[in-house]
């Protein structure tokens, strides 16, 4: 096992599936010369060349357009939004074309399409680059949604996305970039529709999502310093979801926290909450408890930011608090 | 079609009233000399007829309300959409709009099978899941028909940009209104057309008006699509797109041009549909002389004078006509004996393994 | 009291406050000339000129644009996004820019914005103009999002959005613009952030918006003569929400549903569920359940739409199943 | 500025190392005839030093890791932002990008506000809650800083339109970079503001690059505003963006056209930023001797000797950059000496009431 960044493991995926399949490409802002504006594409132009890997125009319609445009024809093909809040500017190209061509079309059309995009605060960029914007994506049928947390699963996770037939919307969290983690040296190959429990406990669960299954995971080990056994689990893809390993854990524990970075209205968070309180109401023991981002823009001042994002105190807060 | 700046500019700028009719230019005669054969002029003259005869029924079936949902229809405008399927290959690619029938159609799909579509039933195009504004056809090259203004010229350079990398000569051509132009997409998969030299022919219809709104009234120059070519460093291209030949012509030039690696154009073809925007819309709000003026220039009847001229046989044509009417009656009845899409086509495709699950 | 159709509500509801303050002016597509491509707008060019009623090129990202400047420097405007499907290809204007103004600012800056927009399925148009996207509005910190279901209620709300400082989603149902209601003769202005109980019951409560509360009605009507007695709930306004009503009726019935028209995930009935589960534990007898679209793009064919989008049938048979 | 067709079009797509430095015309003495007046002059340059200076002191800041965040330097590009500025009335408009501070401090805001809002600080322009890329202050007509490319044109349409409906004559000025011109937003801006014909003046700033990318590479005219002027009826208007005078002489003169009725122009300035993108760009893509060229033709040296020239004193210079320097000195001082915003700031402002609530 090597040791990576969440960063270097982001090419160390693209590369593993470009090598394997001569057709993918890649596209988008700054991705090929400079290596990407956060580094994550670095040396993929040289191994894969101008071709396979371009630069594009500040064109977010072209790009997601030209992508979706060459997957149906036969060509999967990997597209970079630089910051997720720029979805927004190709959202039609996202929601209403590659999400729906399928269907449209009974099939005919199918849209092997990966959209790259980094996600989430903790940089201080202000509420313009720092959003984290997953349930956007998770509301659309038709689009799959990835949000890794580990340097080992955006490699995973990415090789299973650009497999996948359908598209595919990546998200990796800026602030998860110089994390390092062991990554497997063969090629590794994750599925979508998987979560992972990070740690196993028994006296409630917490459902967490990239940059918060860290802190989840640090409020785990205070809150079992203070006697409360939490089980973290690594939600990893929110389509598809996997309720079972949701569903499983609360039966064990009869409690949930839901831990999202997302502004609180119609987080996914609320998906979960609304399965679970439904599917599991006679093992729940206490209500399901959403931890979220208020429901605010972000602010750009380092001490306003690290109030809004739930962090390790008050995850460890409110479930101390909610089991107390 | 006269060229004047737009009345909007400069007396008054919402008074539909004030404006001038917006008059189409003579046909020119000269293009019964030009270099196409019988064949190719027959087949345009049979796709036109197919258009219209087909799109005529349409019509009279929303009339009927057996078509539900709304629908928008091509007549008037077929020769933008024979002139151009006829310069295709088949294995080129068109993309559309929800003005998708006559292009569907021009490449080849089934009659029966988008009346059937229109109609909702299962044996429809795309099983009735599409509707009238999505016709799509994979198998004719038809990669579909998009309803939200833009997007699709974005989605036909990624079919150029493929053909590019995957070594083929195809080509894809991009349909759209002259409405359209007025939108970011237009201007985002112009640039990037331009900067990666793709085989895309970008067809700008400018029938005049966006929904009810003349062209005029919203737009910057007089000419949409024309007058903005050279912002991309591309050449201007206008042409009368009431003239199968002229528009045969012109495609043939840009897909070859296209086709041998010499980059996108973009093509404004001037036309008028005869009637409304939508089946709601009786087309009110257009001048009585313009519209009279256009039905005079209906590219049907000019395009049959000019194979009388050019020595076709009257007779061939009354069959080419007769043949056309014959396969709509049929076409209709096999759409109109469809059933209703079974309960389960709901939860179908949504996904490429045709399942729709999105959880475990 | 006259009889006014929900559509005719519109323009009256506009002309009202066109009429009160001269600042006010609206644009968007095919709106003046033409009266709107709904007939929503009829008769505003005539009565309040061109400077004020403006017909626009299609460009909807410059719409939202030129709303939201002249908003900011002092004129309230009325944008139209001819279907709410077309917000994906503004929705950067709207949910990163109007929305987080005031906040970025610190105050400095306010949208007096109100978007109208045709929401909703029922007219067989398929999956590009049909959809319901409350939800797309609802999530974005700095947005208020309306949706009415009766022409009264159209006139109100639509005076209390546009006198509202903030920007104001106002979704008007395509399926509804024929139903005919009383509306007030006098000048009518009624409040956000506040839901109406349509029906009293005691039995279970049930939460529905814009075309779903007529069905939610009759649903009840229904299963009142099966003895079952629900309160019907008109949601009304998604942001600000009106929780205590919802949370006072599910004290009452200990029992809630919620009927969505947008696809199941991030709906929302998932927020209003996520609220009632954890807030209303104790007073729940038995599972919120959500009746939704399923999380599927829609389907143009009669047959098919009418068997995605709830219906008295579905909401009845649910009902009846869950408590039976 | 030459203007020869970009490298990107034929010879090999994406390699920079292979591009050909752009290099900067030469400045242009005759300027030093131009009418402007000395108290003018000696505005611009104030405002040049301002702008230089405070965001020096700004760059070695970040390099003390006390600014978080982002930051975008107009270093070297200061004469756009000095020239308009100089040239509009203290109640027009302003509209800038993520590279803002340049626009904010030449409209007036005070330089403790904007280092305290760079620092995260309570007495920030906006209270820490903006941060760098969105510094605003309504009460000098700075009406925002945007940062996700394009939006910010269709707004400041709406500030024009707004002037014209309630009849001042107010201008409103919009800057950008030459990499927003590809972006759809941009389209539809500029056709609107000339069908409206809105007294809005859109300034591209053309430093050559995006992010890290070249222009050239990406777009398919060689100037990607002027160039495309002409797909808006508007006038083609391409100065050098590095002589304060050019740039005021231009600036007075379509906001001019635009406060009299006449329309939107759009201005493409030329210009260099002196060094990368954002704070944590060193810019190395750029080839060395392209940066020495442009490092040479600096606006704030080229200032001073037009100054000299036209019988400026030399001391009356150096005491203005003295008093500048004196005055970045205070505001860094009370700009650190600020505390973090108060917690309960995050929940501020969401409404125009100043809450936050989204239920009751
Ligand atoms: C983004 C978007 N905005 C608005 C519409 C509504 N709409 C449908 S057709 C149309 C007019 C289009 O005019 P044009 O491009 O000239 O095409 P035509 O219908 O004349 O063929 C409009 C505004 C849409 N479908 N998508
Ligand atoms: C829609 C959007 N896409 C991409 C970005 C990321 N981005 C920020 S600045 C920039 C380069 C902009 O280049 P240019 O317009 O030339 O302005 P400059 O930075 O040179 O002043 C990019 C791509 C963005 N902010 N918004
Ligand atoms: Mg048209
Ligand atoms: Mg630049």
């Amino acid at each position: 096992m090597a040791e990576l960044s969440y960063r270097d493991a982001v090419a160390a995926g693209i590369a593993q599936e470009m090598r394997r399949d001569p057709r993918l490409v890649m596209l988008g802002e700054d991705i090929a010369g400079a290596g990407g504006v956060f580094k994550t594409t670095v040396g993929l132009l040289d191994e894969f060349g101008a071709d396979r890997v371009r630069d594009t125009p500040i064109s977010e319609q072209a790009i997601l357009g030209a992508a979706m445009g060459a997957a149906m024809t036969g060509i999967p093909v990997i597209a970079e939004i630089m910051f997720s809040d720029f979805l927004a500017v190709c959202f039609d190209l996202l929601a209403n074309e590659m999400a729906k061509a399928s269907y449209m079309t009974a099939g005919q059309v199918t849209v092997p399409v990966v959209v790259r995009t980094a996600n989430g605060g903790g940089s201080r960029f202000g509420a313009q680059h720092s959003q984290s914007v997953e349930n956007w994506t998770m509301m659309i049928p038709g689009l799959k949604v990835v949000a890794p947390s580990t340097p080992a699963d955006v490699i995973g996770l990415m090789a299973a996305a650009i497999r996948d037939p359908d598209p595919v919307v990546f998200f990796e969290h800026k602030s998860l970039f110089a994390v390092k983690g062991e990554v497997p040296d063969a090629e590794h190959v994750d599925r979508l529709g998987t979560a992972v429990v990070r740690r196993p406990g028994t006296d409630c669960t917490i459902a967490a999502l990239a940059l918060m299954v860290p802190r989840a995971l640090e409020a785990a080990e205070r809150l079992a310093a203070d006697g409360i056994d939490a089980e973290v689990i690594d939600v990893r893809s929110l389509v598809p979801l996997d309720t079972s390993t949701i569903l499983g854990s609360v039966a064990k524990t009869g409690r949930l926290f839901t831990v999202e970075e997302n502004p609180r209205l119609c987080g996914w968070g609320a998906e979960v909450a609304s399965i679970v309180a439904d599917e599991a109401f006679w093992d729940l023991d206490g209500p399901v408890v959403r931890i979220t981002t208020p429901h605010v823009p972000l602010p750009a001042a380092e001490a306003l930011e690290d109030l809004a994002i739930p962090s390790v105190d008050r995850i460890a807060a409110t479930v101390a608090g909610s089991l107390g | 079609m006269s060229t004047e700046a737009p009345p909007g500019r400069d007396e008054g700028l919402f008074d539909y009233a004030a404006r001038p009719p917006r008059l189409p230019d003579p046909i020119d005669d000269r293009l019964d000399e030009a270099e196409i054969p019988r064949e190719v002029r027959l087949g345009l003259y049979r796709t036109q007829q197919v258009l219209r005869q087909f799109e005529k029924r349409a019509y009279d079936l929303f009339m009927q309300n057996l078509v539900k949902g709304t629908s928008h229809l091509s007549l008037g405008m077929e020769a933008v959409a024979a002139g151009f399927a006829g310069a295709m290959r088949p294995d080129d690619y068109t993309f559309a709009t929800y003005r998708g029938h006559a292009h569907t159609l021009a490449r080849g799909a089934a009659m029966e099978a988008v009346m059937a579509e229109l109609l909702g039933k299962e044996n429809g195009l795309l099983g009735g899941k599409g509707g009238s504004m999505h016709l799509t056809s994979v198998e004719h090259g038809m990669m579909g028909s998009y309803a939200i203004i833009g997007a699709h010229l974005c989605i036909a350079n990624g079919a150029a940009w493929s053909a590019q990398m995957r070594g083929t000569d195809q080509v894809a051509v991009c349909f759209f209104g002259d409405g359209t132009t007025n939108i970011g997409a237009f201007h985002e998969a112009l640039n990037m057309a331009a900067v990666w030299e793709l085989p895309v022919v970008f067809v700008c219809e400018n029938n005049l008006y966006m929904e009810y709104t003349p062209i005029d009234l919203t737009t910057s120059v007089p000419h949409p699509a024309a007058d903005r070519a050279a912002a991309y460093g591309l050449e201007r291209i206008l042409i009368d797109g009431n003239d199968a030949d002229a528009v045969y012509l012109t495609a043939s030039r840009v897909i070859q041009r296209a086709r041998s690696g010499g980059g996108p154009s973009l093509v404004e073809a001037v036309t008028y549909r005869h009637g409304g925007h939508s089946r709601a819309d009786p087309g009110k709000y257009r001048p009585a002389d313009e519209v009279e003026a256009w039905l005079e220039r209906d590219p049907i009847p000019a395009y049959h004078r000019r194979m009388l001229r050019v020595g076709v046989d009257e007779g061939e044509l009354v069959e080419i006509s007769r043949d056309v009417a014959q396969a709509v009656d049929e076409a209709t009845e096999a759409a109109k004996a469809g059933v209703p899409p079974h309960p389960d086509a709901v939860y179908a495709d949504v996904w490429a393994d045709g399942g729709w699950e999105w959880r475990n």
